[in-house]
């Protein structure tokens, strides 16, 4: 695909974002009380550009949606006859995500591979994700949680975006550069009508990415996690090891429903009231750090304790996952589980320990 | 809490020994009166029992008075207020009622505060002062005198209105006139009516009514009666040669508003109690108590003379015997 | 359902199957004409009427709820009625938290032989509610974010805390902390494990540790960022023998668990030290962001060591730091008078005295007093707008020391079924409303509801609100008496603070 | 489910306002329902037969009839539906009789309001489930509070049919009101003559155990299975050893000791047998006056009783009693005629209460049967009465009517007549309700044969004149002030209910009215029974009653008890509370509420578990919304019930 750069002044960021979202739904990040959540974005409106609490998921996996409504009929000759007559119609209108960071965007490739490209395609989602374009603005600068350097993910990764915007100079005189990673991305940033970025500003963003890189880097170099799926499978039946690495969890959803990358879902049908012959099908966010996450008609539940359960979501995303996608981890390191978790639960810590404890015991 | 002062129509007329003595006697206590600004008629006129948002109009308006002085309590020597006040302040905790009322006045009724609480002049004194503090006050007990309390008609009833004491046999006076050294008779029409309000237009019902009273004391052996009301001293003391007395007519049982003798028993000077406004001679009880009170001193007296001269006979006998004895022995 | 057009409004009633529901057939007797908006749930005792069924009720769309039972002594079951009066009223005092008209909601009694009451009561409640007409929804209240723009919660301006709060010197806070590992390093052998805090991920952030080991006891801190209540994980120690550091207010949670029997008194061994304040981390986190002008790119930053020294924050690194511990201080600490732990094992340290006479009342905490200066409809608005982002992970729920339903809690099961999983309004705040009743009464005002939250929806104005309403009614403090009984739990005949609603 | 809807017409009573048809016709869409139709009446013998046709012909497995109140019908039809086959848990009502078709006259208001009420039925019963009651064994013998006619009445029948009777008197002889009366009416036959040999009976039946002098101090258990602890309070003599010979009583030098059953006319002695023919025949000794206990010596009742029965050292003693059911017959007390200080407020020693004029009156009474003012002793020539003092009255908060005054009052005119040939009797009444058997023929022999003067008014006040006493009143019949000069005034005092009667009910846990009298289950139709399973009412502790209706209760209440033991062993309500032992966390906050005891702790795999005992539970549900975890519920009203009814109306 043909790839080139375009330059967004500062000052003319907002008129530029109208104009690639002509017809769409934007979604940027914006304050509420004191947290950051993406929310449709009015025309004109000055984009926040801090990083969001929340990851931009749930535009294109809601915290909920309704799957289909079921409405039953009764035969008017016998009404003890009833037929459940479905409506899946799904109302999805073509949306842009501006305001995401690498972390957020990767997270939407990481769903790919379960909802698009896996055994089964899931048409809500395909729908939504077809219909969103994705502009992601780079880092500058390595948070004190940031660990993406460390999953494959990076502070100018593309994977998941359609266009990447990168901040170059500083105040008036700044602006972005902004770069379509597809073919879609290209089509939309045409639609703004911008300036080419000349190959200074396109070197200040490469200079961007190097030193934002740098920085996480000297914050913490990366591990190497190649090891690590074998490594927590071993470590799958060591007790002592998860009881120690959970006991602070207070087994709460927060972490989960913060990550762009957890992807399960419970389904609930429910009446809607009315004449009570109406309900209708509810895919809801679900968390495996819940134990109803598990919990079988029986009363049985394979993961009784929050070790069992924290274990599951360490092990999800660095072996489970790359063992079934090539290696991928599922995790980006974006660090909001661990800033986000009411008692700092630090996964990366897990992960080190995980890997490292193996080796002090090779044969154990 | 700040007690408020409201005299009443009749304490600047027919009643002026009434409000005269009040004064004294509170003065004597230490009770401090605070007069309501610019009070007025509390609306018990012939006019209340047609309209009454009208009549508890003018009651509201002297308790907002006293409100706004700063007080919580409103005291009244007169039944006849007391039972409008208190008739009015019951009135006006219905919403529509105050709402009337705040119409008709300039300076309505704060909506939210209550409005002062309303007490006769008699219970200021028994419950705010107290029985044991007046009794250690007391300068000249009223010792021999026997008195008939009559506390009138309205002073306790409605009961669920006027919530003092017992409604058929209180005993409030009673029990502040017998703490002054006066003997309470037993008196059964202590809350009978003395027909006062036909005063004008039935004077036969009044004749019986207040001579069955009158009559029913002097049988009791009451020196005086003693009221706490305005218009039944008036009707007792004043028409006392137009009543049906049961044995005859007589003009000797004086009418003593009970602040007066609460004064006289506290060392204030008669005529700062205006003995000398009743119709009946007060010289009378106190003679008579005073013929009590030597009777009851000869009586000991003779008493005492007996017994010294049973002891001077026995001593004598005594004497008698062991001269008899030396006597025998000699 | 539709409503009758135009005609009548949404009323529900509930009543008790043995007097009012009684009364209701007597006035049906005597043809008392009534209007015919109620719709009548027969029960069979107005202590089985849980509020939980009015909110439903009214965050549902109906217009007024009416609970009628039998007169107080004159219960069928003896006691049914005592109880409902408490929760009832405790509801209806909460209520406008919510921003929703307490005048919607009535309860009230009336005898299997009053019909001629009953019909009064109906007439009058459903005329009051046809003044107050349809009840506004608060999924339909203009979003209401007051100081939104300045990316803070509706916080009144800051209180001066009761006590001036100051942290010893270095080294003296170093010999308390020393004497305290000393006393847990004694305990340790005979515990499962003592919980504790140590530094977390960095420097400016603690977490909660787990000594095991009498090295582990090393690595226990004591400061200012100690904000964790840990006495949340002692009932999942049951029938273990655990010891816990707590600090002044986490000790009124121990003293709530030690209360209601889920911990052990056998079981439990506390130690604690004199507390002089602990931050609220977003206003550390928002004061440092307000010295980034590049709009917070990037919030976290990582300092490399934080230090305290009477009320001074210093926070070193690559965005150095000064802070008065009197700013960031977390709302609770502004109140509080408990700094000492009430119970346990305690280094007294010199926790500074108060600044003055203790006052009458507790000083009501900003939070709540920013929710009483709105209007019902700006409190509709602002639940509206704070709760649609709200994840509904339930970290509120699991830091909450009370909570101890845990996996049970009723916000996520079938059966019962009180909550949907749809993503609106009504339910994530109907979750908030359980919360702050199951906590009437228990609720010590820790604020881990509102620290747990990843979103930082302002949730502990609710359990404020809540406390303020049971200190009102019941004159009662939870989690400073291990023999009280929560007032919930209780009831007297005659209820010195609960007036009869007119009806 | 398939669930079918009948919507009843009631006549016009439910047809009349409402569309019933409509109604029905609406419901035939309601979810789950495969049958819908209208009825004349519902609960007539074809309307029950067409509900049985419609269950089976239609395969139904739940029914809901739209009528009349579920209190006066739920019980019937669920029989109807058990007979076709279901379980009569499956069954609801909709009320649109009594609270819909009664209650307004708009047509289309109440449709719709009926429709929506049957919808909330089918919602609440698509969730129901078959419930099944547990059976329990019966302790087959029944306490008896209380040793008045009633409770005699009770016993004595309790013990004729074959059960164990544990009889519990407060006071030291059984006999209570009844036999402190001299004359009985409208008969006038002697008190003590038709209740003497029934006393006996008592004290002689092998199947009574009677414990006088004791009370009742705790109540545990339930229906079938009560423990009952009796406080047997100290008499200071050993009544095994004591044979009533009264020899202590002549010796007593203490003879000012308040003499109870004689209503404080006169006095008596410190150690005494209230009266000749007292049950049993025991002495007891009065502490308060007893010169033994006041001052520390004397000690001749022990120098003189022939069997050494005397024992100052007695301590109150406790003993336990397992019941299967209870009879309270604690009768009632007199109210206290001091309030009314107009009629002298006890001021005056010749205004007495009815009852002391009937021991002025009784042969056995402190006057040997001669009436003699209390005063001087003379005899009186003119005797007033006055009736409804304490009843009828709101100014004393005894607004309702006593009952029997009207009727012993025209009877004490009558024997005043008898006692004192030349006296004159005056009556004051409110009205004359004499609404008995021979009871108004009696009055009017008062009135006509006795020539007792009957005024129809209230008295206001009472004022001595020398040695007599001025009755003014009016006449409302001749509209004027009458004035009657008495030597003697009787107040007619009303009943009110028995000191202590508020705590023995909480002790029984039955409800009480404002007044302290106990409720009956049901005021018409379960008069003798309570709302607490196994605990049943005689007599006059329910409301005032005369004798012949106190007996009547006391035979009622046996008859219940004597139903209920008659089944080898009873069954238990199923609507209780039931623990789902995966969701209780063991906080014991259901333990805390339940007003019954009925929670108790089970430990299940090393945790501590609640667990209902289904035998104790009355399924009042505190405990359903006291558990925040939702794990106890209350079955057929669990909360995903009452949701559904609150989502049928509210879910939009």
């Amino acid at each position: 695909m043909m790839s080139f750069a375009r330059y967004i002044a500062r000052g003319e960021l907002a008129r530029a974002l109208d104009d690639m979202a002509r017809g769409r739904v934007t979604y940027a990040p914006r304050r509420e009380g004191d947290a950051v959540v993406f929310r449709p974005r009015a025309e004109g409106e000055e984009p926040l550009l801090a990083r969001a609490t929340v990851p931009p998921k749930g535009v294109i996996f809601p915290q909920s949606e309704r799957l289909f409504a079921f409405i039953r009929e009764k035969d008017p000759n016998d009404p003890g006859r009833t037929t459940v007559r479905l409506d899946s119609t799904v109302d999805i209108k073509p949306a842009l995500i501006f305001g995401g960071r690498p972390c957020d965007a990767r997270g939407f490739h990481i769903f790919d591979r379960v909802y698009l490209n896996g055994p089964h395609r899931d048409p809500y989602y395909a729908a939504r994700r077809e219909a969103t374009v994705v502009v992601t603005l780079a880092c500058t600068k390595a948070g004190s949680t940031c660990f993406c350097h460390w999953t494959g993910c990076g502070p100018a990764d593309t994977t998941g975006s359609d266009i990447l915007l990168t901040p170059v100079g500083s105040g008036n005189d700044g602006g972005f550069v902004a770069v379509a990673v597809t073919e879609r991305g290209a089509a939309v940033l045409e639609q703004a009508n911008l300036p080419e970025a000349d190959a200074a500003r396109a070197d200040a963003a490469q200079a961007v990415h190097a030193a934002t890189r740098a920085a996480l880097g000297a914050q913490s170099p990366a591990p190497d996690l190649s090891a690590t799926p074998t490594r927590l499978l071993e470590r799958f039946g060591d007790n002592d090891f998860w009881r120690d690495m959970s006991d602070k969890c207070l087994s709460c959803g927060a972490c989960t429903y913060l990550c762009p990358t957890c992807y399960c879902f419970n389904i609930t049908d429910e009446n809607d009231g009315g004449d009570g012959m109406r309900g209708r099908r509810l895919r809801s966010w679900d968390n495996c750090m819940s134990s109803l996450f598990t919990r079988e008609a029986s009363g049985h539940n394979p993961r009784m304790g929050k070790a069992l359960r924290l274990r599951n979501r360490v092990g999800h995303k660095f072996s489970y996952y790359p063992q079934l996608h090539e290696g991928v981890v599922s995790c980006n390191g974006c660090g909001r589980c661990i800033t986000g978790c009411p008692v700092s639960v630090d996964i990366r810590e897990m992960v080190v320990r995980a890997t490292e404890a193996n080796e002090e015991t090779p044969n154990a | 809490m700040n007690l408020a002062y409201y005299p009443g129509c009749s304490g600047l007329g027919t009643s002026r020994e009434y409000e005269r003595s009040t004064r004294a006697a509170c003065a004597a206590l230490g009770v401090k009166l605070t007069d309501i600004p610019d009070w007025s008629c509390c609306g018990s006129t012939p006019a209340h029992a047609l309209e009454h948002a009208l009549s508890g109009a003018l009651s509201a308006r002297n308790l907002v008075g006293a409100a706004r002085a700063g007080c919580d309590t409103v005291a009244t020597p007169c039944p006849s207020c007391l039972s409008n006040l208190k008739t009015a302040r019951h009135r006006m905790a219905d919403d529509g009622f105050r709402a009337k009322v705040g119409r008709l006045l300039d300076q309505p009724a704060d909506a939210l505060a209550a409005l002062p609480d309303v007490q006769s002049v008699l219970e200021t004194l028994v419950t705010r002062v107290g029985l044991d503090a007046i009794r250690a006050k007391v300068r000249q007990p009223l010792a021999g005198l026997r008195v008939a309390p009559y506390y009138g008609c309205i002073m306790t009833r409605p009961a669920d209105v006027m919530r003092f004491d017992d409604p058929e046999n209180p005993t409030s006076m009673d029990d502040l006139l017998t703490a002054l050294g006066a003997e309470v008779v037993p008196f059964p029409y202590k809350v009978e009516c003395c027909g006062a309000s036909y005063g004008v237009t039935r004077r036969d019902i009044v004749a019986r009514l207040s001579g069955r009273l009158l009559g029913a004391a002097r049988d009791a052996g009451a020196h005086a009666v003693v009221v706490a009301c305005p218009l039944c001293q008036m009707n007792l003391d004043l028409r006392q040669t137009q009543v049906e007395w049961p044995g005859g007519k007589a003009v000797d049982m004086p009418v003593f508003y009970f602040t007066q003798l609460l004064g006289r028993a506290l060392g204030v000077p008669d005529a700062e109690l205006g003995l000398e406004q009743l119709c009946v001679d007060p010289a009378i009880a106190f003679r008579r108590a005073a013929q009590v009170v030597a009777a009851r001193q000869a009586e000991e007296a003779a008493q005492a003379a007996k017994a010294a001269a049973q002891a001077a006979a026995k001593a004598a006998q005594a004497k008698q015997a062991a001269a008899a004895n030396e006597g025998g022995r000699a | 359902m539709p409503v009758l057009k135009g005609k009548e409004l949404r009323v529900v009633g509930f009543l008790c199957n043995w007097c009012s529901y009684g009364g209701a057939d007597t006035a049906g007797v005597g043809r008392f004409s009534q209007p015919t908006d109620l719709r009548i749930i027969r029960v069979p005792c107005s202590g089985r009427v849980d509020p939980m069924f009015v909110v439903k009720a009214l965050l549902g769309g109906a217009d007024g709820v009416l609970v009628s039972g039998c007169h107080p002594r004159d219960c069928h079951y003896s006691q049914g009625n005592f109880y409902a009066r408490r929760r009832l009223e405790t509801l209806k005092t909460f209520l406008p938290a919510l921003g929703i008209d307490p005048d919607r909601f009535q309860y009230t009694w009336v005898s299997a032989s009053e019909g001629q009451r009953w019909k009064n009561v109906v007439s009058s409640f459903v005329e009051k509610v046809h003044q107050l007409g349809h009840a506004p929804r608060i999924e339909e209240a203009a979003p209401y974010l007051p100081l939104a723009e300045k990316g803070d919660t509706p916080r009144a301006p800051l209180r001066p805390p009761l006590r001036p709060l100051s942290y010893p010197a270095a080294g003296t806070l170093a010999a308390s902390l020393e004497q305290l590992r000393e006393k847990i390093r004694a305990a340790l052998p005979e515990l499962d494990c003592v919980i504790g805090w140590q530094q977390g991920f960095d420097a400016l952030h603690a977490t909660p540790l787990f000594m095991r080991k009498p090295e582990d006891v090393d690595k226990l801190t004591w400061g200012p960022l100690n904000v964790h209540n840990l006495a949340t994980y002692l009932p999942q120690f049951k029938n273990r023998k655990v010891g816990v550091v707590v600090k002044g207010c986490d000790s009124r949670s121990v003293i709530e668990l030690l209360q209601e029997k889920l911990v052990e008194p056998d079981n439990v061994r506390v130690f604690g030290m004199a507390c002089e304040g602990v931050v609220d981390m977003t206003r550390v986190q928002k004061t440092l962001d307000a010295g980034n002008a590049d709009g917070a790119m990037c919030a976290d930053t990582a300092p490399s060591s934080v230090g305290v020294e009477g009320d001074n924050l210093s926070i070193e690194g690559e965005a150095p730091a000064r802070l008065r511990l009197a700013d960031v201080v977390a709302e609770k600490c502004r109140t509080c008078d408990t700094p000492v732990p009430l119970l346990g094992d305690v280094v007294e340290g010199n926790a500074s005295a108060p600044a003055g006479p203790a006052p009458d009342a507790p000083p009501s905490p900003p939070s709540l007093d920013a929710l009483d200066s709105m209007t019902p409809e700006q409190r509709r608005g602002f639940w509206r707008a704070q709760m649609d982002r709200c994840l509904r992970c339930y970290a509120c729920r699991n830091a909450c020391p009370m909570c101890v339903c845990r996996d049970h809690c009723i916000a996520e099961s079938r059966d019962p079924h009180w909550t949907t999983q749809e993503g609106n309004i009504r339910e994530k705040l109907q979750f908030q409303v359980i919360h702050a009743l199951h906590l009437a009464g228990r609720c010590t005002e820790c604020g881990e509801c509102q620290r747990a939250c990843p979103v930082n929806i302002p949730v502990l104005a609710l359990k404020q609100w809540m406390n303020r309403s049971v200190r009102t009614l019941f004159d009662y403090r939870a989690g400073v008496d291990v023999n009280a009984v929560p007032p919930l739990l209780a009831f007297a005949v005659e209820e010195k603070n609960i007036k009869e609603h007119g009806l | 489910m398939r669930i079918g809807v009948f919507v009843c017409h009631c006549g016009s009573n439910i047809g009349g306002t409402v569309d019933v048809p409509g109604v029905a016709e609406v419901a035939r869409a309601y979810p789950d329902v495969v049958f819908s139709s209208d009825t004349m009446y519902a609960c007539s013998e074809p309307g029950q037969a067409a509900i049985v046709d419609a269950i089976k012909e239609h395969a139904l497995d739940g029914v809901v009839v739209a009528s009349c109140t579920p209190r006066m019908h739920e019980p019937t039809f669920r029989r109807t539906v058990e007979r076709a086959g279901l379980n009569r848990y499956m069954f609801e009502m909709a009320n649109i009789r009594e609270h819909v078709s009664w209650i307004g006259k708009d047509r289309e208001a109440n449709s719709n309001k009926a429709a929506e009420l049957v919808r909330m039925a089918v919602e609440k019963l698509r969730l129901n489930a078959p419930l099944y009651p547990k059976s329990f064994d019966v302790t087959k013998r029944v306490l008896v509070i209380g040793g008045g006619v009633a409770g005699i009445q009770a016993a004595l029948d309790c013990a004729d049919g074959g059960i164990e009777v544990v009889l519990v008197e407060r006071e030291s002889t059984i006999g209570g009101k009844m036999a402190k009366l001299d004359k009985t009416f409208p008969t006038v036959d002697c008190s003590s003559c038709i209740l003497g040999p029934k006393m006996v009976d008592v004290s002689q039946h092998p199947n009574i155990r009677l414990y006088a002098h004791a009370e009742v101090e705790k109540i545990s258990g339930y229906v079938g299975n009560f423990k009952v602890d009796v406080r047997r309070k100290a008499t200071y003599v050993d009544w095994e050893l004591c044979t009533g010979c009264g020899l202590c009583m002549e010796k007593c030098p203490s003879k000012k000791s308040p003499d109870a059953f004689n209503e404080h006319v006169g006095v008596t002695t410190s150690i005494n047998i209230p009266f000749p023919q007292a049950i049993p025949k025991k002495a007891i000794i009065d502490p308060t006056s007893c010169r033994q206990f006041v001052k520390g010596k004397c000690g001749v009742c022990a120098k003189v009783c022939p069997t050494g029965a005397i024992r100052y050292d007695m301590e109150d003693q406790v003993v336990t009693e397992d019941v299967g059911a209870i009879i309270t017959a604690t009768g009632y007390d007199l109210f206290d005629y001091t309030k009314y200080a107009e009629y002298g407020g006890g001021r005056y020693p010749d205004v007495i209460t009815s009852l002391q004029y009937e021991r002025l009156l009784s042969a056995s009474g402190p006057t040997g049967g001669h009436v003699k003012r209390p005063s001087d002793g003379k005899e009186p020539k003119t005797v007033v009465f006055i009736q409804c003092v304490g009843s009828r009255d709101r100014s004393v908060d005894r607004p309702y009517c006593s009952g029997f005054c009207c009727m012993y009052t025209a009877k004490q005119a009558v024997l005043t007549k008898d006692h004192i040939p030349d006296s004159r009797s005056y009556v004051f009444y409110m009205d004359i309700r004499a609404n008995g058997k021979m009871y108004e023929e009696f009055t009017r022999r008062a009135m006509e044969e006795y020539g007792v003067q009957y005024v129809r008014g209230r008295v206001s006040m009472i004022v001595p004149q020398g040695d007599t006493y001025l009755v003014r009143g009016v006449d409302t019949l001749l509209g004027e002030q009458v004035e009657v000069p008495a030597d003697l005034v009787v107040l007619a005092v009303g009943a009110e209910s028995s000191h202590g009667a508020p705590q023995l009910a909480e002790k029984l846990r039955i409800s009480y009215d404002n007044y302290g009298f106990f409720m009956e289950s049901h005021c018409k139709l379960r008069p003798v029974e309570t709302n607490t399973a196994g605990v049943y009412l005689a007599g006059a502790c329910q409301g005032p009653k005369d004798i012949p209706s106190s007996v009547g209760q006391g035979s009622a209440a046996a008859a219940k008890v004597l139903g209920l033991f008659s089944r080898g062993r009873l069954e238990s309500d199923p609507q209780i509370s039931q623990v789902d032992v995966r969701r209780c966390v063991g906080c014991g906050k259901c333990i805390t509420t339940c007003p019954y005891g009925a929670i108790e702790w089970m430990e299940l795999r090393g945790e501590m578990k609640a667990r209902v005992i289904e035998t104790v539970c009355q399924g009042c549900g505190i405990c359903t919304v006291t558990c925040p975890q939702g794990a106890i519920q209350l079955q057929h009203f669990t909360d995903n019930q009452i949701l559904a009814e609150v989502n049928a109306l509210c879910l939009s």
